[in-house]
């Protein structure tokens, strides 16, 4: 056999290509297909979130939050405000905390609906499965809006509580969902999980170890793929999740599949939760009276809650002032990317987009 | 519910491996001496009592006067957890051990702090900015940046 | 399982689906129908209810909201209503929060319910308080529950809101009857 | 004056029309004459196939997918292809830097020019086609390699990494999937004796879908691969390579590889309604009986369906990885041509001459080789023996006591 002279090349995935989720760069070295170095880079979207906050009172930080993962803002909300509820000391109605897990629970159908949907699409379905997560996500959305008056940005829960009462005709809306949705996931499920080329595609691709993912500190529906059955809605309850009944999905092999899966059995875990919220409302006020300025004690509070993406928390730090003197967001998704220039290596370029779309990371929040 | 430790009992049983550096910071949080940051994290994460296998977060404080580097520590076996506070004092040139040895998780988490907050990491073996570009005028978290 | 049934299984999804009615919603002949609570962009502002106080300006997370008053020498009895010179909303950089919704005291400032007022330049996007004077009154009920109680829909043609009824205190204020028996006859 | 295509209606017909008014001397012009006149009516009727075919295309994928599809361009957005290739062609003409100018120009050209070779010898209804060349099985299969090398030249004169990748994906695919589409050819052409398309139009008693499952499995796979269809489409993957070979074309010349890709389409499904789908012949009963309707309506019945089958397939799958396709083809597509063309072939031997009995037997043997075959790769390709849904399991955690 003749040796050729070969050489690798280096191309630039992003920041502006059909599956980066966002602007992301990634400086992939190859050979041939075959990857043999990754430089993730990052930045592309910082906004100075955290400057931000330093700017702005406890209140307003709410409308920030929307923006860092912009699939989930309700999730982000209630990371936020429970962080400065500890930071102040409230505490919250229980209606209120009902209608926080009920709206958190839709945004993460949502969000994993969004998650799914793109990694399909990174998978080189040409729409089909991402056109029907977008149907089903856009119900979500309406609800939102009929809850708060936005669909993405819906900066709908307050310190002590969500901003205000649903409109009555927000409760037939959610039977509906919920009686909907299960068929339209299940129709989902029948699309692709057991498709032989997503098999082929996704099984046993870029696997990440349980003690990898663990030192890493990768979290979410990513940890819990690797075989770590860790669930801060079970592990640290927040708000009311701790009466809700619900099973959380561990994957075993921790390869792409996997975390697919996860996520869409999460959506059907969502279901039920939302469905136990629906039942078991209670009545009252839904938010305990705190002032616009409010200032909380001197001192620093950590909340972390279960979003779409993993462990997102918020580290306050008070000064007794009306605005945070330092708010720090770690960010699931800016972690969880620790472990992807390792998972890349040694795949071709093909498995790629499936590893990175299968770790569903949000530009928006690693970015901040 | 994830318990937090006492710090008390913590600093007790860190006697035997950095009795001076170690002090209560707070309820569930232990103040640490930079030099022995990286021998207590250790501790912590082999010694089967803590077990904190899972570094949550790394985060960087400017107090004017001095800078603060906050690791949240969770013990995935244990479901409990630990803050540890660090003070770094100045404020050129600042810099801390790195735990990327320990935990894997503290590589984009230290950069990160570095980029937008000017706290070295000695022994990081990549520590470049992440957030913003090389070249990049100053660290924007810091309070004294662009004079604010 | 036969190789290939998974595959033949999303086939009749695929199918199934193609024989579904589109969702797809031709913009600008067809619209969604859009809730009543939509935080749109053509705010609503009563210049009898505003008081000047800037609570809105304050509250704005992004400092969008100008407001510049002047002594009017109006109702000096009640204290002086203070005149609008400028109150400039400029909603390029409006994140619609609906956090100065929130903060007026006196239910003056509402949020709109539009969304198309797109501009080639930024300067034009801008509402500034001739617009606001001038413009239909076809509040959003975000967070004016008053108005959602009665029924109310800003996307019903010719059902505006005229200043007196866009204020909370209609209903839960006492009346001038009850407050003449409790503070002065009672005594 | 004898045609020298006596099988030709349409050639004859008109090579008669202009022998009448050309003197005797000159035959060659009216041969000439004739020949232009038929060519043009081919590519112009392929390409208003193509048209169709984009817009149908993209309106069945819209549906599949739950949305409308192109509707605004005329009625029901029919004249929506018009107006693509009339903002193409208005586009500015961008060359990059580092392009080879001549690769980068010959590309599209060359593709375009190898798709419409091949509808040359397209039977598009009785006495409806250009030539009937007595070599036309292999000509359909040779010609479009000639759009492989033309995907290279484009994806190498790029001077574009993506492109680059792309086109090195081309050519090791397409010239992988050759080899199961020529042997999965072999059996139609051991019944049909002959490689005359027109002759395997005639041939089929029973269309050859009937009597060649394997045959017909294997040459539509390999086939979509050809022509690069999902769940082939590696060489233009826009997940991974943003657009592959064609990443740096733009204006017209993208307008070409369009043409050209959406032409292979058109023609790849005309060549399975004529050789497996028994062309312009009614599929529904021998061709001794009455054909309902006129065959090339028949033909145009076929094509559509085939167009629609090759919609249904993109809109469902997902794309498969390079190494994933290439095991394909030598592992299973070889294989089963190759099985195909023996079993085919021992058939024939027994019976040279079948009654239209003996061809349903023939039939009934090849179906159950092929679901033989189907179940034996099921077993052997089968990596996981569980349900893979099986991976992740549901955990009961107790929520601890807040």
């Amino acid at each position: 056999m003749v040796n050729l002279p070969s050489e690798q090349i280096t191309i630039n995935l992003g920041p502006q290509h059909p599956s980066t989720h966002g602007v992301f760069r990634l400086r992939v070295t190859l050979d041939g297909e075959v990857i043999t170095d990754v430089e993730p880079i990052f930045g592309y979207l910082h906004r100075g979130t955290e400057k931000l906050a330093e700017e702005r009172t406890y209140t307003q930080i709410v409308t920030l939050t929307d923006r860092l993962d912009y699939t989930s803002s309700m999730i982000n909300n209630q990371a936020y405000v429970l962080a400065v509820e500890k930071l102040a000391g409230v505490t919250v109605p229980p209606r209120g905390q009902y209608l926080r897990v009920l709206t958190a629970e839709l945004q993460r159908i949502a969000s994993h609906l969004m998650g799914v949907g793109f990694f399909l699409q990174d998978l080189g379905a040409s729409g089909t499965p991402l056109m029907y997560c977008f149907r089903e996500r856009e119900r979500i959305l309406d609800l939102f809006e009929m809850l708060c008056g936005a669909r993405v940005t819906v900066s709908y829960m307050r310190p002590g509580g969500v901003f205000q009462e649903p409109p009555p005709e927000f409760w037939p809306a959610v039977r509906h969902l919920l009686d909907t949705t299960p068929d339209a996931i299940a129709e989902l499920e029948r699309l692709i999980s057991e498709n032989e080329i997503v098999l082929a595609r996704t099984k046993g691709v870029g696997v990440l170890t349980k003690e990898k993912a663990i030192d890493s500190a990768v979290s979410g529906p990513n940890l819990r793929a690797s075989g770590v059955a860790w669930d801060l809605r079970k592990a640290d309850p927040y708000d009311v999740y701790a009466d809700m009944d619900f099973a959380v999905p561990v994957g075993s092999n921790g390869d792409s599949y996997d975390r697919f899966l996860v996520r869409v059995m999460e959506v059907h875990q969502s279901i039920r939760i939302a469905e136990q919220c629906y039942r078991d409302m209670p009545g009252g006020p839904v938010r305990s009276e705190l002032p616009f300025f409010f200032r909380p004690p001197p001192g620093d509070a950590y909340a972390h809650v279960e979003a779409s993406k993993g462990e997102l928390g918020f580290y306050l730090v008070s000064d007794g002032g009306i605005a945070p003197y330092r708010c720090k967001i770690r960010s699931p998704s800016f972690i969880n990317l620790t472990v992807l220039a390792e998972m890349l290596i040694g795949w071709k370029v093909a498995d790629l987009m499936v590893i990175f779309g299968s770790l569903d990371v949000n530009m928006g929040e690693v970015d901040r | 519910m994830t318990r937090a430790l006492q710090s008390a009992e913590v600093v007790e049983r860190l006697q035997g491996v950095a009795a001076e550096a170690v002090s209560v910071a707070a309820e569930g949080e232990v103040r640490v001496a930079p030099e022995s940051l990286v021998t207590v994290c250790r501790f912590l994460k082999e010694e089967p009592e803590f077990a904190m296998d899972y570094l949550s977060s790394i985060t960087g404080v400017d107090y004017l006067d001095s800078f603060e580097v906050v690791y949240h520590l969770t013990s995935l076996t244990h479901n409990h957890s630990l803050v540890l506070k660090t003070t770094l004092h100045g404020r050129d040139d600042i810099s801390a051990p790195s735990l990327t040895e320990v935990w894997e998780a503290a590589d984009l988490q230290e950069r990160e702090v570095w980029d937008l907050m000017g706290v070295r990491f000695t022994g990081h073996p990549n520590l470049k900015r992440v957030l913003t570009w090389e070249g990049f005028p100053g660290h924007p978290l810091r309070k004294d940046h662009l004079g604010g | 399982m036969p190789y290939g049934l998974g595959i033949a299984k999303g086939m009749m999804v695929t199918l199934r689906n193609l024989v579904r009615k589109p969702v797809t919603v031709q913009y600008p002949e067809q619209r969604v129908a859009q809730h009543h609570r939509f935080r749109g962009e053509d705010f609503v502002w009563y210049e009898e209810r505003c008081t000047g106080c800037a609570s809105c300006a304050k509250y704005c997370p992004q400092g969008i909201i100008k407001i510049v008053t002047a002594p009017s020498g109006e109702m000096t009895q009640e204290g002086e209503k203070y005149k609008l010179e400028v109150f400039d909303i400029e909603i390029a950089r409006c994140m619609f929060c609906g956090l100065c919704v929130e903060a007026c005291p006196y239910d003056a400032l509402h949020m709109g319910s539009g969304f198309e007022r797109a501009r080639p330049r930024q300067s034009d996007l801008v509402i500034t308080v001739d617009e606001l004077k001038a413009s239909a009154k076809k509040p959003s009920t975000w967070f004016r529950p008053q108005l959602q109680d009665r029924g109310y829909d800003p996307f019903q043609p010719g059902d505006d809101v005229s200043w007196q009824d866009a204020g909370r205190e209609k209903s839960v204020a006492p009346t001038y009857e009850e407050m003449l028996q409790r503070w002065v006859q009672g005594r | 004056m004898e045609s020298p295509f006596d099988r030709n209606g349409l050639f004859s017909g008109l090579y008669g029309f202009f022998a009448d008014l050309t003197p005797e001397s000159f035959a060659w012009l009216a041969y000439l004459l004739a020949g232009v006149v038929v060519v043009f009516i081919v590519i112009n009727g392929v390409m208003l196939l193509t048209a169709f075919e984009t817009y149908m295309e993209r309106r069945v994928l819209g549906r599949f997918q739950t949305r409308l599809g192109p509707n605004r361009v005329g009625p029901f957005g029919l004249l929506q292809p018009f107006a693509d290739v009339f903002k193409l062609l208005i586009k500015e003409d961008l060359r990059p830097a580092m392009a080879d100018r001549l690769t980068f120009f010959l590309a599209p050209v060359l593709m375009v020019a190898a798709i419409l070779l091949v509808a040359a010898v397209v039977p598009f209804g009785p006495n409806t086609f250009l030539a009937d060349l007595n070599i036309g099985v292999l000509f359909i299969v040779g010609i479009p390699t000639i759009a492989t090398v033309a995907m290279f030249l484009g994806g190498w004169g790029s001077g574009n990494r993506f492109a680059l990748l792309g086109a090195a994906r081309a050519v090791a695919m397409l010239i992988s999937y050759e080899v199961p589409m020529i042997v999965s050819l072999a059996g139609v052409l051991l019944l049909a004796g002959s490689m005359s398309l027109v002759d395997v139009v005639e041939a089929q008693r029973l269309p050859f879908i009937v009597l060649q499952p394997l045959g017909f499995f294997v040459f539509l796979v390999a086939a979509s691969a050809e022509m690069n269809r999902s769940p082939f489409d590696l060489m233009e993957a826009e997940s991974e390579l943003t657009a592959g070979f064609h990443t740096e074309f733009s204006g017209i010349r993208f307008g070409l590889l369009q043409l050209a890709e959406f032409g292979e389409l058109v023609i790849i499904s005309a060549v399975l309604a004529v050789i497996f789908v028994s062309g312009w012949q009614n599929p529904f009963v021998s061709p001794d009986y009455a054909q309902w309707l006129p065959g090339q309506l028949w033909f145009l019945l076929k094509l559509v369906f085939f167009l629609l089958l090759f919609t249904w397939i993109r809109a469902t799958l997902p794309r498969m990885r390079v190494d994933q396709v290439m095991a394909f083809a030598w592992k299973a597509l070889f294989p089963l041509a190759i099985i195909n063309t023996l079993v085919t072939a021992v058939l024939v031997v027994a019976w040279p001459e079948p009654e239209y009995g003996q061809l349903w037997i023939m039939a009934a043997i090849n179906w159950a080789v092929a679901i033989a075959c189907l179940v034996l790769f099921s077993r052997f390709l089968e990596r996981h023996r569980e349900r893979p849904t099986a991976s992740v399991q549901l955990v009961e955690i107790p929520a601890e006591a807040s």
